[in-house]
């Protein structure tokens, strides 16, 4: 029941948040997201560990085509619902008060939260589908509504890019779901067809799901939405396709491809795996030079996931859970990014990063607050990046040490773009721009701090997330 | 024999005339040449032996829709020298277009020689027997033409009449 | 069957149906007057009532015959309201050219 | 005693959570005293470890960190008699730096951010050597960059102080990538990071996982491993960031920048000492590596006006050394000189920092000179340390030098030679500041009045100066009459890969051959650059002035800077441009971009196909029949 | 039957209006009527059909098929109203619009060639009257010319394919000819015969080639009678497409699968294609709706192998219908109140009148196929349906088509939000048409999240 809990709080807020006068629907959203939060991280404290889906739902939903409402969470779900209902909070939270946001805006967020939710906990393939197209159209009238310059290319060009991918998993889940004995989405029916197909169909499938999932992530050389709608996006939008959206590409490769089509991952992955990898320092190196603080973001947004995309697919159990903690860690230090990002341009009116400096000086807390994210970004050790990269990292070791020693140039070239971004923005003198900053805001500090803190606890206990996930992780490696 | 004689005489006099209906620059003479046509066909089905529908094709067709034809040709004041022409790679077009259609149809009608018609002795084509199978196997069609028809009325009636505004 | 009598070979009726309708086709293509183009379809209804009717005897079936009839009354029933739709026309362009007719388009 | 390990870190831990959450609103000299106590307190400890530990090895576990699979990593912590005497260096010579640094920065705004720092570097450091796994060693590594990178940039509104700060960080971080391939490597190979564990089955030549045979693995570990030593502990070609990180408060240049980060490298190779004893080719990269940066630092040391860019050459110099010690296989002579050397290094840099204070922040040694009356105590301490970085007996560095070059006598002689080299250039540059800044008229702002340190300044210095004179001792050779008290101190951690390796010949005429050769040549040096400076009163050519073409380069630090800055920097900044505006923006997204324009144009086309013309789609509709019919007609 | 009876009661009661003059209480009787004719309609649904007189069948396809049309009738007439409040004639456009229904019922319930043929006629007289009523406007003169001057000829060549089925088989009974069809397959006359009559259908299902009428006769008819081409007119054809061709033709799939999966495929590329760069928001909706039937074929052309076609093809008429009656609505509102239809006219909705965006956005989203839209699992079952018979290389096509498509329908949505200086859409709308808008969108939604309301009844 507390499945499906978790999916209608935040669809009926926000329907119910249309009703709420207006200047009470950021109070009214904030409160609905919190309680899925809270509900949440009861699931979470209590979650037993085990590699069985708990809390499962199996509503016989449209029969005729043995399409049923199946959720349930297991220990990688858990996670990525938790990052979900963690950042939603915050997100809201983060919305300006002066930039005009209606409560549609906040439905918009909310609903998407509940597609979010919907997608980590979907147990079949059609609902699944579903919930990830859902999460397409409030996030598209986010960007559209709220978006900076140009938007109206940018995010038609990114909804159909997306969509591109998603049709097409669509066209594989159906042909996996007619290979099911008794035509059925449940996700273990798919699996079992999955598995008996000949490695020719596999492939053709496995191509079909990368480009979903390779889109959404995304993977170089399917990432040129990505900045653009990164920048373009208001900071919420922002703050929602990356900190959690793009982990649904990760989730879906995670949950629906890798244990569904080994042959094609045994023989294929090394493919994705290299274009991931090339992504890494692709995007790294581009990230060198951006002067729009969000563009830099997004390419590094871009660098990260690649690193994740190659460690999951190497599929051995350090790159999965390596892969896990970096989503729940990527989806805090970008929101964090983009949360900064916005307070600077909020402050300043621009993002470009050679018009700003010195902000140290006038906002220590920001800058503080800034660089213990950027320090996440940059895997230090005891922050959250370091041990997901480190997994990962060593789980794609195991698969190609050159590879390894590739992808993990992100540890300079992340370090190169960070702490460029960081000393030409907090570090140096005064800029015109930066001469009236002032220091985080309540709000703004009740956005950060969690952030921060999360920074760290991901850092210090990453074992509190790695071993909910570990019995799942090892029942999908076992390929039961 | 003599049927094939008939079928041929009057087969060519409805090609002919049809042609006439397409070449023929006055719409005047167009009409008058497809009621040719209409007659050389009716020929045709006296020789099938169905002599009601033989009746009715000179009577519903060359009767009264021709002359409704005609009405609107003169209504409309139409003539040879009103008469609009396509290019003549057009007309071109047209020829070569029909000619092909004519082609791949007939070739792909694959008919087997054997098959005749035979028409004496026949009763089907008699009123009684037409009447029969159209008040029975077809009334429910007969009934819905009506429908058909009282639309096609409504709906003349409502183009030509002038809006009381 | 008696061959003295032996009747006309349906593959007559088909040829010569078939090149009556191309030839209503072919007028359809060859004029630009409506009315005449009116015409020429009228001429593929007869070339398709002459077949059915052929069929009709050859199956010995009166259905053929009476669908023949139908035919008819559609016929008629459509030259009913298209001529009225062309008189509405022609009010307002004075034409009954059909290459007139180009305003809507793209 | 060992299960307070634990707390040896913490305290600085806990130090700079209060100082960092607390900030301005703790008073500044509480922030300073309290940033020391914890520093003391560890300090306390770690003695009480070092000699209570008598050769065992002990581990202590605390908490565990994470795991996945067979990979489990947790903090605990390895004590035994390496890991003891680094304890020993750090809290000890960071308790005397942070002292010093109550006087230094006692007027500093942001001073309890600097404690704040030094702390949390002070913890990092201590996780580095306390660590029982290389998992465990790469967070204190990591950790302590960055500090490093903080402390550099502590005057962050300084933008040359800020590059140096960021070139520290990256610079740092290529060698970490090194280091972290490395030490999957070793989990690969070993199955866990833990240092019992690799070391035992390294021992037994076990390599249960490992897909590389045998040796070639562990040579490939240890040069991974190895390149990770390069950028923490500025070798060639990865020191540039050494020298720029003087930008930072002198304070932190002694601690961090001379007695304790920079080791780290050596610590790690000591630590991996029967892995590189298994790997011969390594080794030999090892010492080449260690003796060509000794020379090569050192020479660039020759013409730097700088008084903390000499001091910061001369400890890439002296890190050089400890490395051509390490690669020779006399690990324990090479941690010998990570001791004395964070004696009369940090001595160095506390008294170049005296100067600089006492001179209001001027660091050109072309405008000091004859300060010896006015800082007495600063004079002689770093007179003291002088001697002790030329290796004039018997100050420390004489021993700890000396035993590396007779170790490197032994395993190649040319080696020997170029650290004789070095070490008479050491002496020769040591002596120019020495002479330069104490000696001769005062060619200073003449407004400024020198003037002594603080107590609180200068008594750390009277400690590290009585050290750097003393030192030594724990560790006088076999071929002296001593006991080599360090040397046996250490044994059990190197005496599995002092066994490995080649039994080296060792004869005690020709290391005092040796020895006497050093000093000679070492003193010679010495008196030369009294001359020079002294009784010639030959002064640095001032800026902008030309210089023969040799010194020039010297001077220009041989232009690695620019070669690099040409070679991968400008390159790295115009292959970014290049891959977004041109790549990225032109080819990928110009092709969805040209999918697009292209749909769109077809679209267009498309659409005046609808002429309008009845006649156009009656011909379409015949077409379209008879080339269906055409292609069914068979 | 009486669904029959009943449609063509009310369309003569409605010409005696005109007569009786009780003009005021025709629409309420009309919708009663409609509402009754739903009823006596779903009552007939069970599952053993009687036939009637061989002609007529009302199993549970027809009936199904016919209780759609109803609704969506029933619905179009909510939405006309107004528009024929302001005619002259307005007994006579309604009396058409129930006779063109009627024609609807039988082209879905017919069991007999002959019946096809005439409910193809009833249906396209009527309509070719209702495109041309705007009696003042050449363009409706030309949409209304134009239709009735291809759609007779294409009713030649159906015909001409009825004839030669009929030469073949002797028979125009749907279940004979199967039979037949079923033991000859080689049959030429069958052969011409099948493509004549797909031709036929294609035409008034305007697929490609045979297509070119449809955007200029959408785009000159007068609104309403646009949204009534688009829905009732295009389910119904598809409806008798379907049921021809799944019934008699399907022993002989082999000879049109390969040409109607053509005319697929090009029916989707022109639709989606031509629509790109269009100015006026009808005309893109013409092409929309071709671009749809498009996809409707794909059904077909998997008829042969499974049972799920017949499914796909009710759930996507019905579910594209119902999106499709939103849209014009909007548009006619748009229209009735700038006088224009070009995108630039919905500029501006966001602002004045949230709610006609929100049912706006809806539809446009079910016409793109987005979930949780209907129009998304219209597609989905499509697909599926394709797939399941073995047309992937067609999905993969109508995939990319389908991408295409979002491109222009977005532009609406794009254009709505779009905040102009001024506009001139009204911030409230008739209550009629507010109710219509929002039981369509509601319908959109729900169909879309339970599907299976319409599934199971076939």
């Amino acid at each position: 029941m507390i499945t499906l809990l978790l999916i209608l709080i935040p669809l009926f807020s926000s329907l119910l948040i249309l009703s709420v006068p207006a200047r009470f629907a950021k109070i009214f959203a904030f409160a609905a997201s919190f309680i899925s939060f809270a509900v949440t991280l009861a699931v979470f404290i209590s979650f037993p560990v085990s590699a069985d889906y708990q809390y499962l739902i199996d509503y016989n939903w449209i029969p005729s085509l043995g399409i049923h409402f199946k959720v349930g969470i297991d220990g990688i779900s858990i996670l990525m619902v938790l990052l979900t209902t963690f950042l939603t909070p915050l997100i809201i939270l983060s919305a300006r008060n002066e930039d005009n946001h209606t409560p549609v805006f906040y439905a918009l967020i909310l609903f998407m939260e509940m597609a979010l939710t919907g997608v980590f906990v979907s147990l079949d393939g059609f609902l699944f589908y579903i919930f990830w197209e859902l999460a397409l159209i409030p996030i598209y009238f986010i960007c559209l509504l709220w978006g900076g310059v140009n938007r109206v290319n940018i995010t038609i060009k990114f909804f159909i890019y997306t969509l591109t991918g998603s049709l097409f998993m669509l066209v594989a889940l159906i042909i996996l779901y007619l290979h099911t004995p008794n035509h059925t989405f449940d996700i273990n029916d798919l699996y079992h067809a999955g598995r008996s197909l000949d490695s020719r169909m596999q492939g053709i499938l496995f191509l079909f799901f990368i480009l979903a999932f390779g889109i959404k992530m995304p993977i170089f050389p399917l990432h040129t939405w990505q900045p653009d709608t990164y920048t373009t996006a208001p900071a919420q939008g922002s703050m929602l396709l990356s900190g959690i959206m793009l982990k649904m590409g990760i989730y879906g490769a995670i949950r629906w491809l890798l244990p569904m089509l080994p042959e094609a991952v045994h023989e294929y992955s090394v493919y994705v795996m290299w274009f991931a990898i090339a992504g890494v320092v692709y995007a790294s190196v581009i990230a060198i030079t951006r002067s729009d603080m969000k563009r830099l973001i997004a390419y590094s947004s871009i660098a990260h996931v690649g690193l994740i995309a190659a460690g999951i697919f190497a599929f051995n159990i350090q790159g999965l859970q390596g892969g896990i903690v970096q989503m729940l860690s990527h989806g805090v230090n970008v929101c964090g990014l983009f949360f900064v990002a916005d307070i600077i341009q909020n402050r300043t009116k621009t993002r470009e990063i050679p018009l700003l400096g010195g902000i140290r000086s006038k906002a220590p807390m920001l800058a503080t607050a800034f660089l213990i994210i950027m320090l996440g970004a940059v895997a230090l050790p005891l922050t959250d990046g370091f041990v997901g990269e480190f997994l990962l990292i060593n789980g794609v070791f195991h698969f190609s040490p050159y590879m390894a020693a590739l992808g993990g140039l992100t540890i300079i070239l992340g370090a190169v773009y960070m702490f460029r971004a960081y000393q030409r923005t907090a570090l140096g003198e005064t800029s015109q721009a930066t001469d009236h900053f002032t220091d985080l805001t309540l709000t703004e500090k009740a956005v950060l701090i969690p952030l921060v803190i999360m920074v760290l606890f991901i850092g210090i206990f990453p074992q509190v997330f790695l071993n909910i996930s570990e019995p799942a992780v090892v029942k999908l490696l076992s390929g039961y | 024999m003599m049927q094939k004689y008939l079928f041929i005489i009057l087969g060519v006099f409805a090609v002919l005339s049809a042609l006439m209906v397409v070449f023929e620059k006055n719409p005047v003479h167009s009409v008058l040449y497809l009621v040719l046509a209409f007659f050389s066909v009716a020929g045709e089905f006296v020789l099938l032996n169905a002599q009601f529908i033989a009746i009715v094709n000179i009577i519903v067709y060359a009767g009264a829709i021709m002359v409704l034809f005609l009405f609107v040709i003169m209504l409309l004041n139409l003539n040879k020298e009103t008469e609009p022409h396509k290019a003549l790679w057009m007309k071109f077009g047209a020829v070569v277009t029909g000619g092909l259609l004519f082609l791949v149809m007939v070739s792909s009608l694959k008919v087997a020689d054997s098959m005749e018609v035979q028409s004496l002795h026949s009763g089907i084509g008699t009123i009684q027997q037409l009447g029969k199978v159209l008040f029975t196997q077809f009334l429910l069609p007969f009934e819905v033409s009506a429908v058909l028809f009282l639309a096609a009325m409504v709906g003349a009636v409502m183009l030509s009449k002038k809006d009381i505004k | 069957m008696d061959a003295i009598i032996k009747g006309v070979p349906l593959n007559w009726y088909i040829i010569l149906s078939a090149v009556l309708f191309c030839i209503g086709v072919m007028g359809v293509l060859f004029r630009r007057n409506a009315i005449i183009i009116f015409m020429c379809i009228e001429i593929m209804l007869t070339a398709v009532n002459l077949l059915t009717v052929a069929f009709s005897v050859y199956h010995n079936d009166s259905g053929g015959q009476v669908f023949v009839f139908f035919t008819m009354a559609v016929a008629a029933a459509e030259v009913a309201v298209g001529l009225s739709i062309l008189v509405v026309m022609y009010r307002n362009t004075r034409s009954t050219d059909i290459d007139v007719l180009n305003r809507l388009r793209g | 005693m060992t299960q307070f390990a634990p707390l040896i870190p913490l305290c600085p831990l806990i130090g700079f959570l209060i100082l960092g959450l607390l900030n301005k609103r703790l008073p500044k000299k509480a922030a300073g005293i309290l940033a020391s106590v914890t520093v003391l307190v560890s300090f306390i400890f770690s003695l009480n470890i070092f000699l209570s530990i008598s050769g065992k090895s002990v581990v202590v576990p605390f908490l565990d960190w994470f795991s996945a699979g067979n990979l489990s990593v947790s903090f605990s912590f390895m004590l035994d008699p390496l890991s003891s005497l680094f304890l020993l260096i750090i809290t000890g010579v960071g308790f005397l730096i942070h002292i010093y640094s109550i006087g230094y920065m006692h007027d500093d705004e942001n001073s309890n951010i600097f404690f704040a720092y030094l702390n949390l570097f002070i913890f990092f450091m201590l996780l580095l050597v306390m660590g029982s796994s290389y998992l465990l060693m790469f967070v204190g590594w990591e950790g302590v960059g960055l500090c490093s990178y903080l402390l550099i940039g502590f005057w962050f509104k300084n933008n040359a102080y800020n590059n140096a700060a960021k070139k520290a960080f990256i610079v740092n971080r290529i060698g970490d990538l090194g280091f972290l391939l490395g030490m999957i490597l070793i989990f690969m190979t070993f199955g866990s990071t833990n240092y019992t564990a690799v070391f035992s089955q390294a021992q037994q030549g076990y390599y249960p996982e490992t897909s590389f045979t045998g040796n070639s693995v562990v040579t490939i570990i240890t040069l991974l491993l190895f390149i990770g030593a390069i950028g923490k502990s500025a070798q060639i070609p990865l020191y540039t960031w050494l020298p720029d990180a003087m930008a930072g408060p002198t304070p932190v240049s002694a601690l961090i920048h001379a007695a304790t980060m920079v080791t780290a490298g050596i610590y790690m190779i000591a630590r991996s000492s029967i892995l590189y004893s298994l790997a011969p080719i390594t080794m030999f990269v090892v010492a080449l590596t260690g003796v060509v940066t000794a020379l090569f630092a050192a020479s660039i040391a020759l013409a730097q006006n700088d008084i903390k860019k000499v001091l910061a050459y001369s400890t890439v110099s002296q890190l050089g050394y400890m490395f051509l010690g390490l690669g020779v296989g006399a690990f324990s002579s090479s941690v010998f000189h990570v001791l004395t050397h964070a004696f009369f290094k940090a001595l160095l840099f506390l008294g170049a920092g005296s100067v600089i204070h006492g001179l209001s922040g001027e660091q050109d040694i072309r405008n000091m000179g004859g300060l010896r009356k006015k800082m007495p105590v600063t004079a002689i301490t770093f007179l003291l340390a002088s001697l002790a970085i030329a290796g004039i007996p018997p100050f420390a560095g004489f021993f700890s030098k000396d035993e590396i070059l007779s170790a490197a006598y032994n395993y190649n002689k040319f080696f020997w030679l170029l650290g004789l080299i070095g070490s008479s250039m050491t002496a020769f540059y040591m002596f120019r500041l020495y002479f330069l800044v104490f000696h001769g008229e005062y060619r200073g702002k003449p407004d400024l009045h020198a003037h002594e340190s603080p107590k609180v300044m200068t008594i750390p210095l009277i400690i590290l100066a009585v050290l750097s004179t003393i030192g030594g001792f724990i560790g006088i050779p076999e071929s002296l009459g001593g006991k080599s008290l360090i040397a046996g101190f250490l044994n059990p951690v190197f005496a599995y890969a002092q066994h490995n390796l080649l039994e080296m010949p060792s004869g005690s005429i020709s290391e005092l051959m040796l020895m006497a050769i050093t000093v000679v040549v070492v003193i010679a040096s010495i008196v030369y650059a009294r001359n020079k400076y002294v009784v010639h009163k030959d002064l640095p050519v001032a800026e902008g002035l030309k210089m023969a073409r040799i010194p020039t380069i010297i001077y220009h630090k041989y232009y690695v800077d620019e070669i690099y800055d040409i070679l991968i920097t400008k390159p790295l900044d115009r292959i970014s441009e290049f891959l977004e505006r041109v790549f990225d923006l032109k080819i990928i997204d110009g092709m969805v971009g040209a999918a697009g324009k292209l749909i769109q144009w077809v679209g267009g086309k498309l659409r005046l196909l609808q002429t309008g013309n009845v006649d156009f789609y009656l011909f379409a509709m015949v077409i379209g029949i008879v080339l269906m019919l055409f292609f069914k007609m068979r | 039957m009486n669904t029959l009876i009943i449609l063509s009661a009310l369309g003569i009661i409605t010409l005696f209006a005109e007569i009786f003059r009780f003009r005021k209480a025709l629409f309420p009787l009309i919708l009663l009527g409609l509402a009754g004719a739903f009823v006596a309609t779903s009552f007939e649904y069970c599952d053993h059909p009687q036939s009637i007189f061989n002609m007529m069948i009302f199993d549970k396809y027809a009936v199904v098929f016919s209780c759609s049309l109803i609704l969506i009738c029933f619905l179009w007439f909510m939405m006309a109203r107004n528009y024929f409040l302001q005619e002259t004639s307005v007994t006579d456009h309604f009396a058409l619009i129930l006779f063109a229904l009627a024609g609807a019922v039988v082209m879905v319930s017919y069991s007999n060639l002959v019946m096809l043929f005439l409910g193809i006629e009833i249906l396209s007289v009527s309509v070719y009257v209702l495109a041309a009523s705007d009696k003042a406007s050449v363009l409706s003169n030309e949409a209304g010319f134009k239709y009735f001057l291809m759609g007779s000829f294409a009713s030649g060549f159906l015909l001409f394919g009825i004839t030669l089925i009929y030469g073949a088989t002797g028979s125009f009974d749907l279940g004979t000819i199967e039979q037949f069809v079923a033991s000859n397959p080689s049959s030429g006359l069958v052969t011409v015969g099948v493509l004549l009559m797909l031709t036929g259908l294609a035409f008034k299902s305007s697929l490609a080639p045979f297509h070119f009428w449809a955007p200029d006769v959408y785009d000159g008819a007068p609104t309403t009678v646009t949204a009534f081409m688009a829905t009732v007119v295009k389910t119904a054809a598809f409806g008798a497409f379907f049921r021809l061709f799944s019934t008699s033709f399907a022993g002989v799939s082999g000879q049109w699968t390969t040409v109607l999966w053509w005319f697929a495929v090009l029916t989707m590329f022109a639709g989606n294609l031509s629509a790109l760069r269009q100015f006026s928001v009808k005309r893109m909706l013409a092409y929309s709706s071709i671009a749809h039937a498009g996809y409707i074929a794909i059904a077909i052309v998997s008829v042969s192998t499974n049972g799920t076609s017949a499914q796909a093809i009710l759930y996507y008429t019905l579910t594209y219908s119902i999106a499709t009656i939103t849209a014009f609505t909007v548009l006619y509102i748009v229209e009735r109140n700038t006088g224009r239809n070009d995108f630039g006219a919905f500029e501006g909705m966001a602002k004045n009148n949230p709610f006609l965006a929100l049912v706006t956005t809806v539809a446009m989203l079910s016409l793109a196929g987005i979930p949780p839209t209907a129009g998304f699992f219209g597609k989905y079952y499509i697909f599926l349906t394709a797939l399941n018979s073995h047309n992937a290389s067609l999905v993969v096509i109508a995939v990319v088509a389908a991408l295409i498509g979002v491109y222009y329908y977005f532009r609406v949505i794009i254009s709505m939000y779009f905040k102009p200086e001024k506009s001139d859409i009204p911030a409230s709308i008739g209550s009629l048409h507010q109710i219509v808008l929002f039981i369509t969108t509601l319908l959109t939604l729900l169909l879309g999240i339970f599907p299976d309301w319409v599934l199971r009844w076939i």
